[in-house]
């Protein structure tokens, strides 16, 4: 049992922590956010010097070989900053890779997302799946020695700023069978590709993807074909673990400055902070914040450690339910405590109720890990 | 939803929703039911074809213009707006300056402004907040010096909706020393938005729109004749404008449209291959809220029949604001969440091409009704408000 | 739409109340619950006088002819003084009676029931069968021009203070099958009839009742055979609704024993109702007072005037949803509010709390209503 | 809700639970997990128990017999006995007068008492409550007057859980005139429950137990040699004690236990001719209990290793009193929702025919475990605590 960071870890959080302190005040991310790309080079450049983005990646590879756990500081970092580069969405579907792609794919891929010069995302949902992985109707007939592709997909975070996307694809069976999905590397700028990119309203961006026709090599196959979900299921449960790691921070930012809020407006002759009502208000607003913490470190030992997929599945879930009910009562209650001014874009808080109102839906809300906690039987 | 009203009550509902059929035109309802910004037009547009017809100040006296409703007829005229998707009223001046004057403006001022307000001619906003007094109205401190038949006024007003659309602004300011009871030395003033001196600043929420604004006094002139009622008695008329009894406190008619859309959206959503209408947990919140609107909408008409036969207990409209905001807010967030992964790319709020699919719409406009609990005195200050005018507890 | 009672109604309250302040203080009341019989004869004849078991029954039959809303204001009164009477099995089970016996048996029941000499109960619940009215195995078997009936049931309120039962069987189908079941009038004396009496924790008494080859002639059934479901659920939402009523009443009581603790009791130099923390929560404790006084209207008028039986259902089921959480919230607050004090036999908020509890899960808990509410489609 | 405890704590943890199996009389561990009441000499008699297994005081100095375990051993020890329903530690003596006396007490004492407490040759109850102090304990009034090498006693003591069982109890009384600090002039007392003056009344609980007294004092005699710390300094014996650091304030053992019960007990009631357990409404109440147990046990850990490692924040016990009791409390709420109709009759709490049918106890132990966010520092305490120590918020 141990919860706390090791030397090394808290070292590089600090890092983190100096970097953003430094490069990701309030305005130089208002302008990241505003910007064509919707992220900054340089930033992405600075993660990658300081190894964020080798945390989860063997060492044969130029990674760091660590788990959830590991990574879990850093994303803790970027949910106090608001951070919106492209990481989260880079690393899972490194995942991806490193989980289930051939040798050579992984040494051609992962070195390059260690040293920051490649951007990788998932594709997995389509129009109306909600958060079912099991329901992909893209399909991918063989032909000519390779597949080509036919589908749609949507919601694909950071899919814009993608330099290769990983794509699943149904090969064989019926839409939501388990069996019969596999996951095919896409260059973005391929013949039949079309992405339509959005902004969210937490300032990240996320693209909707029509594949037609689109031919790939045989190698463009991520493990074998038509035993993907397995894999899907856990490094989605991994993106989770982060998230929720994630929403340690946002919610930690949001409890810090509603605190100081309390501590500093003053109305009817005193600290707002001084009325018993919103102290209790507070007060139950840093319990969330510990609960969170405990179901995060949750999430993240589970998909490093659970060996039972049925079991690492309920405690994902489990600590995705809470986090998504924390992130709701966090987020609401501190911009109602903040008043008029919890409402303004030209405060923080503001931005980290949006981003904890995203997380709460991310990976699945409530209702869905709840179904999926229930039906889980051990 | 059929509450049983009389058969008086019914033709009425009749009336006024026949009416609102052949006469709200449907781009505007578009606009409303789809989540679209409307500009200063479209407000005034709506407001000049109620006034055409008489019904736009429906609780003013008939002599300006009121229809002589009972408050009943009132209550099912709003609701019946809102049920229909017509712009809301924006009620600066139809609702608050016009009683205020009412009940204290000069002859003179009742004639210039009263007329303009009915018909349209100006677009008001309220100066009340300012950034160091928001709950505890009574601590603001812009000053008004009296110069002649001037004041000159300086400092500032925040929050204030629509003060970019407006012509004119109604301002508590200070015209003398704060005392011991900090409401003395407040007035009343009525300022033209044209007047030098006048700033006014977009505050832009955390939806990316601009509903409020800052607004800056520097060195602004404003005639004596524009105070409303005598000098350092500001405090009764804004008390007066806060009590003054309005019906639609619960927005009732609105939510109820938005129930309906809920519904249908969830209806139109999928959930392993099915309509999300019949996922058990989404199933139940839906159920949970119309339960909820059920038991406001009884609660809303026992007020109304407790004011009529004088037995209110004086927090009605507390409750009302409390529960009612509540309701807004959830379908907010139903709507959000029936949306699933989709929720997450947001529509610009002139995207036209979005136009005809709300989905765009929907986390903005749940980021924006948390307004709903913070203003219009926040649900707190509505729950003090209960514990010391109804249920007498010590402070 | 009218709210308020009328003048008439009004002086019944008023005569009810004054009843009740006097001959049901704390202490008296203390007495019934610990007496024998667990019911006053002399409060009992006192309603009788009052007219108060006539107020559902037509004029006919002695009574006034009102329906459950010429009701309400007496259950209210009740539920202030937590009256423990066999008030509501009695007139619930006369519902029956009037509602679907034949003129013989309302002429011979009805005028009894009215004039405080004949106490009913409605013996329906069989265990395991929770809130479903169709699950019933009790078996009616026609036998020599009457019927003989097995079964058992169980949770009868009041069951062991009847002077006669009504009693659901099946003559005909399956258990939880719709149609073929009936109702019968039961002797509690018979032979074969076993009762069993329990306390229940809000001071009234209960029964299980156990019958073996009980005999009644043919004139026992109740209505036409095997289809007395739809007056079952008519019935059973009309005592819904009075328990609605009675609820408001009770949630009315423990609000004002609540306010004036916060208002007398010192702590840190100060009332403790000027603690700002419990004033918010008083004030949400009044919010569900108001909102059960409208769901009690709401479901007294709509098994009183809705003729469509699908809308009666749902409309009961809303205001039971809501009453049975108010009921939750505001004793569980009211007890919390009040401190030890609360938890103390000698102080009435503690059996206010206790009937609450008990009126949350009467005639289908939260849960139950939830779904009934949600699968009546309209 | 295998957390990975290390192999070391493992292996203790086994050690626990194998005893326990062996040592744990059936008959004890059958009332606690069938809800009936505990008496006297159940308590005492699984005391001498873990005292003859030198397991009775974990966290004294071993010298007075303490097992020397680290904290984590000690919070598995704990979790591990209300695991497997052994009946509670009664915390008057072992958990609040002996560490007491360890930290205050005289050497004489020493020698006489924690031997004593140790064994369970005395029964101890805890003197704080009066009927005007409740949260605010710093208002009490019993008066403690010194005449030689006595004090004489008067006044009353409320909430005295055990009193009726008790041989001694501990009071803090007033010993001096309440001046500016009303902490001031409070003293710290060993009393005889024997001595004359002293009269015990029953104070029954809402579902009928008795558990609780009012404690009466008229002219009792305490010898001198009976106060604990100096005349006038009980506040700080009382603040040690209130701060005494506990590791089972989450009782998660217990409610582990406890839920183990309600899934059992789902899975044997019937609903629509199926078990209980799977109704999709029900089956989602037990899931977020089970949700909050989860987190409630990492949390505790978590907090633990704070402790252990000098990060406390110093609002680790109200968090956990906090949570803790809301879960024991909702655990009572489903049991009895479970039991449909049935939860109504309530056997009495000697009701040996229903012994084996923990039904008729549900909804008694509802009410009972009501008390659970009102004892021992009422949750709003505990959030004031928090409010104050921890985050620092002005009064």
């Amino acid at each position: 049992m141990k919860f706390a960071c090791d030397e090394e870890q808290s070292l590089l959080a600090d890092s983190v922590r100096r970097l953003l302190a430094h490069d990701y005040g309030f305005e130089a991310r208002r302008e990241i956010v505003t910007s064509t790309t919707g992220y900054s080079a340089s930033v992405w450049k600075a993660f990658a010097d300081l190894g964020l983005l080798g945390l989860g990646i063997v060492l044969e590879h130029g990674g760091f070989g660590g788990g959830a756990l590991a990574c879990a500081p850093v994303l803790e970092a970027f949910g106090e900053a608001l951070v919106v580069e492209p990481y989260l969405a880079t690393v899972t579907a490194a995942q991806l890779v490193a989980r289930g792609g051939t040798t050579a794919q992984r040494e051609t891929i992962l070195p390059r997302v260690v040293e920051g010069t490649l951007r990788l995302a998932f594709a997995q949902t389509e129009p109306g799946a909600r958060y079912d992985l099991a329901e992909v109707s893209t399909l991918a007939r063989a032909s000519g020695g390779g597949y080509v592709i036919d589908g749609q997909k949507c919601a694909i975070v950071h899919g814009s700023c993608a330099d290769l996307l990983v794509v699943s694809a149904r090969t064989s069976g019926q839409v939501r069978d388990p069996t019969g999905i596999s996951l095919f590397l896409i260059d973005p700028r391929a013949n039949g590709v079309t992405m339509r990119s959005s902004r969210t309203l937490d300032g990240l961006r996320i693209a909707d993807l029509s594949l037609a026709g689109v031919q790939v090599a045989a190698e463009a196959l991520v493990g074998s074909a038509g035993s993907a979900l397995p894999l899907i299921e856990s490094v989605v449960d991994y993106a989770t673990a982060l998230l929720c790691a994630e929403a340690v921070g946002a919610i930690a930012s949001a409890n810090a400055a509603t605190l100081d809020y309390l501590k500093t407006r003053r109305q009817f002759g005193a600290p707002i902070g001084s009325f018993q009502a919103l102290q209790h208000r507070m007060v139950d607003m840093v319990i969330s914040h510990e609960q969170v913490k405990s179901m995060a470190w949750l999430a993240c030992t589970s998909v490093d450690s659970e060996r039972d997929e049925v079991k690492r599945k309920r405690m994902v879930s489990a600590a995705k339910v809470k986090v998504a009910e924390a992130a709701r009562h966090v987020s609401q209650e501190s911009v109602q405590l903040h008043g008029g001014m919890g409402m303004s874009d030209e405060l923080k808080i503001s931005h980290t109720f949006r981003r904890l109102t995203m997380i709460a839906q991310l990976c699945g809300d409530a209702n869905h890990h709840l179904e999926r906690f229930t039906h889980s039987k051990r | 939803m059929d509450l049983d009203y009389s058969p008086d009550e019914l033709a009425f509902r009749d009336l006024v929703r026949t009416w609102l059929r052949a006469n709200l035109p449907a781009d505007l309802r578009d606009k409303v039911t789809h989540y679209r910004s409307l500009v200063r037009d479209d407000y005034l547009r709506w407001q000049r074809i109620l006034a055409a017809k008489g019904w736009v100040a429906p609780a003013w006296p008939t002599e300006w213009g009121g229809t002589g409703w009972s408050i009943m007829q009132r209550h099912i005229f709003e609701e019946e707006c809102g049920y229909a998707g017509a712009p809301p009223i924006v009620p600066f001046g139809l609702l608050m300056c016009g009683p205020v004057l009412i009940k204290f403006g000069s002859a003179a001022q009742k004639q210039h402004f009263l007329p303009r307000i009915y018909r349209g001619d100006d677009f008001w906003c309220q100066g009340y907040s300012e950034p160091g007094s928001g709950s505890d109205l009574a601590s603001l401190r812009m000053a008004a010096v009296r110069k002649g038949d001037h004041y000159v006024l300086n400092g500032q007003k925040i929050w204030t909706t629509f003060a970019h659309m407006a012509d004119w602004i109604f301002c508590l300011v200070r015209t003398g020393a704060e005392s011991d009871r900090r409401q003395d030395g407040i007035s009343f003033l009525l300022v033209d938005m044209k007047s030098p001196g006048i700033t006014v600043r977009p505050l832009v929420l955390m939806d990316g729109g601009h509903e409020v604004n800052e607004v800056f006094f520097d060195e602004v002139k404003v005639p004596v004749a524009n105070r409303v009622h005598e000098e350092g008695k500001g405090w009764t008329v804004a008390k007066y404008l806060l009590g003054h009894e309005r019906t639609n406190t619960a927005r009732l008619g609105t939510s109820m449209r938005e129930f309906e859309t809920l519904k249908a959206y969830a209806a139109r959503q999928r959930k392993d291959g099915r309509p999300l209408s019949d996922d058990p947990r989404f199933c139940d919140q839906v159920a949970r809220l119309e339960i909820e609107l059920l038991a406001l909408s009884i609660t809303n008409l026992r007020f109304l029949e407790a004011i009529i036969s004088g037995r209110s207990n004086g927090a009605e409209a507390s409750i009302l604001k409390i529960k009612g905001t509540e309701i807004q807010q959830t379908l907010t967030e139903l709507m959000m969440q029936a949306a699933g992964p989709s929720m997450q790319a947001i529509a610009s709020a002139d995207d036209t091409a979005a136009a005809d699919d709300i989905t765009g719409a929907l986390a903005r406009r749940y980021c924006n009704y948390r307004k709903t609990t913070i203003y219009a005195g926040s649900n707190e200050i509505q729950r003090n408000i209960i514990a010391k005018q109804m249920l007498g507890l010590p402070s």
